[in-house]
């Protein structure tokens, strides 16, 4: 028995209890279920410590070769005001705290989201019907257009859904469909991947300890 | 008989749950083996951009993942290493996921000691750092303030495989293995889109449907989805060197294969079942 | 490039060629300020002559202060660029390049200089900045236009209609409604948009007095959805039924928080579930687990990979741009009913500059001038 | 007027993020700020363990259903946070190996339950209900038939099907739902960023 051993029927059992789950919910799910959020609970929090805090805040303001940085106190006087939170009086002060965290992501998505959600895509769609030369690919880039388009007419909500309109949406929305199930099938590769990594953990490193080769 | 048939079509879950574990368990355990066919796709254009570069080039490897997707993502880090190392590139890895550098480091290792190629010469893992698309931007103009010293503590200053990169234009291509949030999608926004570098990738299959837009746009040169992703990699690497080692997603590819035909023959199953008794009932929705 | 290369490896192979200075053997070595950058930046560019044997490496040099010399880079011989960085700005920088062969230094090249400057807008993204100022007009004069009174139209979407059933269907059961807000951050706008419908669907359970459980994955989610929650709450006028310790942080692992909240599923067996916000690979633990409990599911996300999932598993899905109608439609507020209209209309201006690029494009491949409109399309479209 | 300074903070920061990506000049102060932010997001880490310790000392104290567990919850925080401060988180520490052979495994595993999970879904979902399901159906089928080698087996054609079918409907499918998606997330970040909404900072106007 060494550790390795040890760590080998850890991971296994744990497996083996979160896996009962799919029969029904039993002593050993709970158990392994709250030991994992225990514990991975616990592990973030270390994580950030040591991970941000420590090296992105804490040694910014007092450098390890020596100095002090006031302008660091800044966003840790931010980041206590978040703690704030625990004492009722003083709540009020973590908004400021919030409304840095919310400004920053709003204001960084704002432009992410812009050029590649929606200008890249709006780029790449700009094509010449006839680009590839032969007619499937007419066919093709002409399904790619007016599925654009129709998906983007689907998602229209200030106009309803009648006559013209309504027949657009309803390309659009089947193509929805379409992608949705092209993308369910393409998926469904991956997840049996995933139970493939467990099931080889089990069958040829757990199994082997106890003696059983396949 | 119909009766039956109707009655498959309310199967406990429990059951489907039980048939999906043997379907994967069985053909692992008795080591069942299918060929695999290489087709053209984002798969081959990973494989031919990258050998479209001359020897020396440098690459950028990201390990954006963790022990969850390491079936799927693993065996890519390995197969691509060691079509990269083959080449002669240089290769720079770095993780934009905390345990992304072990697994990196593992691969690379693995890899590089079969191949002979020296750590801080021909490779180098420069860790982690949080951040994701911030980090990329930063990197973006100097990669020295973002990253002083590899994941072990030694400057890169004066590493032989860091000369001429300061940044992330010095590199010829960035290829990232992503398992998600942050992965490609950081990669192609803050560092392809901003600084004209060629990004290639990696993904877990559920996540390739969302970058093949990408790739239609051109912004990025190729893509391995999956398991077979990495599968068709292995092969394609395999062809060309036949001394590389075995790779782990080929013998795993069987056991998709057949895992696949049980849900599909559930999904036909159900429909059989489904319109058995929608007739039944005189054809109402 | 490519031609180069080719030339210069048929040298290589033939051999014999003279070892040559920089003088002959670089070509075209320019200098100037990296453009689009925050300053301290100059890009080197040159090509090696083709009648020439490339060294075995250039070495780039940089002239200080001092008049003197100093090496700052070694190249790979067929690089053909550099950016210096880390200079100051308005300052003169003059660069050679100096060929090795075997070692032993040539020759430099000509001497060329330039002066390191900000730039006060990225010339790559004018055409986005110009789109970007549009959209945000029009958006906020919809948005006046709805505060000032003016009547906006909102199609039905079923998952919302769906809302007060779900909820009242908790009711009637006597079991909880479990919201799960996602597992980003607040910076991530989806989760905000959660919020936001969260406060909605808050409202209805206080109403209803039927019990809101809100495990969360970030702990900044879980201290806004109280607050979100408990002002709900005390807007209907139902403060004490607000339970802080019903809005719980479990962990920031992803699949500790699913596992979590499947736990929660199983025990507390809620009638109604509604997953808004961003989700990843948990989508479909979540998913499947709830169909399992019997509960109504409402879902809703923006993440394209994830979307199939829940339409598979959920009773209604609120597919992308849904998820952020949400809050208009369930509070019929007039600024966000005409936040929505404005979005509408971009689309809209997305939508002709696609039919309108298309046609052009593809007339232009016969008709020259419809090509450049097309190119035009491309170009303000294309953001560096 | 006491949410008069969060608003202000919410919209500098927001212009700040804005500017910097069209004014090069301004970069490092986007830089700085998102140093600032990923550090205070940091410590609202603190809050979230205090509330999972508060609920499971409450659910032990009060004998709340399945309060027996609670401990566990407890005890894994108290392991993971008492070895990682003062034992080291390095490679080969407690920490480390509890991090690799129980956590790793455990994500593992709650990952790979989806395999099952899609199963299920895919047999009760995938029904030839209407057309546009039976489309749903087809285009799902066609495509894992073509992500595995007895696709082209059954006929050659059919990996091409399939990525014909991820490289056009599904590709158009995708962007619609981006397009459409941005222009939700630009007008929500707008009402952020100008202030119209502040539902998130609790409260009423």
């Amino acid at each position: 028995m060494n550790w390795e051993v040890i760590g080998i029927w850890l991971g296994a059992l744990l497996s083996l209890s979160l896996y009962s789950f799919l029969y029904k919910d039993n002593p050993f799910y709970k158990f392994a279920e709250h030991l994992f959020v225990g514990m991975s609970a616990g592990y973030w929090v270390i994580y950030t410590i040591m991970n941000v805090l420590v090296p992105n805040w804490w040694q910014n303001m007092v450098p390890p070769s020596g100095g002090f940085q006031p302008i660091w106190i800044i966003p840790g006087v931010l980041g206590l005001f978040m703690l704030f939170r625990l004492i009722p009086k003083l709540s009020s002060y973590s908004r400021l705290s919030l409304a840095l965290i919310v400004g920053t992501g709003a204001g960084l998505s704002m432009t992410a989201m812009l050029q590649t959600n929606a200008l890249a895509q709006v780029h790449g769609t700009i094509i010449s019907l006839g680009a590839g030369g032969g007619w499937f690919d007419w066919v093709s880039n002409i399904i790619m257009v007016t599925g654009v388009v129709c998906g983007l007419v689907y998602f229209f909500f200030s106009k309803p859904h009648e006559g013209v309109m309504g027949g657009a949406a309803n390309i659009g929305i089947t193509l929805l469909m379409v992608a949705f199930g092209a993308s369910f099938g393409y998926t469904v590769m991956a997840r049996i991947s995933l139970l493939i990594g467990q099931t080889q953990f089990l069958l040829f490193d757990w199994l082997p300890t106890m003696g059983i080769n396949l | 008989m119909a009766k039956f048939i109707e009655k498959l079509g309310t199967v406990d879950r429990r059951v489907i749950f039980l048939l999906m574990a043997l379907a994967v368990i069985l053909p692992l355990a008795f080591r069942m083996n299918l060929p695999i066919p290489i087709e053209e796709g984002p798969s081959k254009d990973l494989y031919d951009a990258i050998e479209a570069l001359p020897p020396g080039s440098r690459v950028l490897l990201s390990f954006d993942y963790d022990p969850s997707t390491m079936p799927e993502l693993q065996p890519m880090a390995v197969a691509l290493a060691q079509h990269l190392m083959t080449k002669d590139i240089k290769i720079v890895s770095m993780a934009l996921w905390p345990m992304g550098v072990s697994l990196g480091n593992e691969a690379l290792t693995m890899v590089g000691d079969s191949l002979g190629r020296e750590e801080y010469v021909d490779w180098v893992n420069l860790g982690y750092k949080t951040g994701g698309g911030v980090l990329i931007v930063r990197m973006g103009s100097n990669i020295q303030t973002v990253f002083p010293n590899d994941y072990d503590g030694n400057p890169i200053a004066d590493m032989p495989v860091m000369e001429g990169v300061n940044k992330l234009g010095d590199f010829d291509m960035i290829i990232s293995l992503s398992a998600g949030d942050p992965g490609i999608p950081a990669w192609v926004m803050m560092a392809g889109d901003r600084f004209n570098i060629p990004i290639g990738g990696g993904c877990t299959a559920v996540s390739a449907p969302q970058f093949y837009p990408y790739l239609g746009t051109g912004q990025m040169v190729g893509l391995l989805g999956g398991l077979k992703g990495a599968a068709d990699y292995e092969t394609m690497v395999r062809l060309e060197e036949d001394d590389a080692a075995p790779g782990t997603a080929t013998p795993g590819m069987a056991a998709q294969s057949v895992a696949h035909l049980v849900i599909m023959l559930f999904i036909i199953i159900g429909n059989i079942a489904y319109l058995s008794t929608r007739q039944k009932k005189g054809g109402l929705r | 490039m490519m031609k180069t290369l080719v030339v210069l490896s048929l040298l290589l192979t033939a051999g014999g060629a003279l070892a040559q200075g920089g003088e002959g053997l670089i070509e075209c070595f320019t200098a100037q300020d990296a453009p689009n950058d925050a300053g301290g930046g100059i890009d080197l560019v040159w090509t090696l002559s083709l009648d020439a044997v490339p060294p075995d490496s250039i070495v780039l040099e940089r002239k200080d202060g001092d008049g003197g010399w100093h090496s700052i880079a070694a190249l790979a011989p067929l690089s053909g660029r550099k950016t210096d960085n880390e200079l100051e700005n308005g300052v003169e920088y003059s660069y050679r390049l100096v060929p090795y062969y075997g070692g032993i230094a040539q020759e430099p090249s000509a001497e060329v200089s330039a002066v390191p400057g900000k730039q006060w807008i990225h010339s790559g993204r004018v055409g986005m900045l110009v789109i970007l100022t549009l959209i945000c007009i029009i958006i906020m004069y919809f948005i006046e236009q709805g505060k000032r009174g003016k009547e906006l139209f909102i199609r039905r979407i079923a998952g919302l209609t769906a809302v007060e059933d779900a909820v009242g269907r908790a009711t009637e059961m006597g079991r909880p409604v479990l919201y799960i807000p996602g597992i980003m951050d607040m910076d991530d706008i989806q989760t905000i948009a959660s919020m936001v419908i969260l406060g909605r669907v808050a409202a209805r359970t206080a109403e209803y007095g039927s019990p809101l459980v809100v495990p969360t994955c970030r702990s900044v989610v879980m201290s806004v959805a109280q607050e979100v929650v408990k002002a709900s709450y005390i807007q209907a006028g139902r403060p004490d039924a607000f339970i802080k310790e019903n809005i719980s942080y479990l962990t920031d692992d992803q699949f500790g928080y699913a596992a979590g909240v499947d736990g929660i599923m199983v025990r507390e067996r809620p009638a109604a579930i509604f997953m808004l916000g961003t989700f990843y690979a948990e989508s479909l633990i979540l998913a499947e687990t709830g169909r399992s409990v019997g509960a109504i599911q409402i879902a809703g996300t923006a993440m394209p990979s994830q979307i199939p999932f829940f339409v598979a598993a959920c009773d209604y899905t609120l597919i992308g741009e849904e998820l952020f109608a949400a809050s208009a439609y369930l509070s019929k507020e007039p600024k966000l009913l005409g936040s929505l209209r404005g979005q509408d209309v971009a689309k809209l201006f997305f939508m002709v500059v696609i039919t309108l690029g298309v046609i052009a494009a593809t007339v232009g491949e016969a008709w020259e001038p419809a090509a450049r409109v097309a190119e035009f399309l491309r170009t303000i479209t294309n953001v560096e | 007027m006491r949410l008069a300074i969060p608003l202000t903070i919410t919209f500098v920061a927001g212009m700040i993020m804005i500017l910097q990506f069209f004014v090069p000049a301004t970069q490092s102060l986007g830089e700085s700020l998102q140093e600032w932010y990923m550090i205070v997001a940091s410590f609202a880490i603190f809050l979230g363990a205090m509330n999972l310790i508060t609920v499971h000392v409450h659910k032990i104290r009060f004998r709340a259903k399945n309060w027996k567990y609670s401990p566990v919850t407890i005890a894994g925080f108290a392991a993971m946070v008492l070895t990682g401060l003062f034992m080291g988180i390095e490679t080969g520490r407690p920490f480390d190996f509890m991090f690799t052979t129980m956590m790793v495994p455990m994500g593992a595993t709650m990952f790979s339950l989806l395999a099952f999970f899609v199963a299920s879904a895919a047999f009760r979902a995938f029904r030839a209900s209407n057309w546009r399901a039976t489309l749903l159906l087809a285009s799902a089928f066609i495509v894992m038939l073509g992500r595995v080698p007895i696709g082209s087996m059954i006929w050659n054609r059919i990996p091409l099907v399939s990525e014909w079918i991820m490289q056009v409907p599904n590709l158009a499918g995708q962007r619609a739902v981006m397009i459409g998606a941005a222009m939700g997330m630009v007008a929500t970040s707008l009402r952020m960023i100008f202030g119209i909404e502040r539902s998130y900072l609790g409260g009423t106007d």
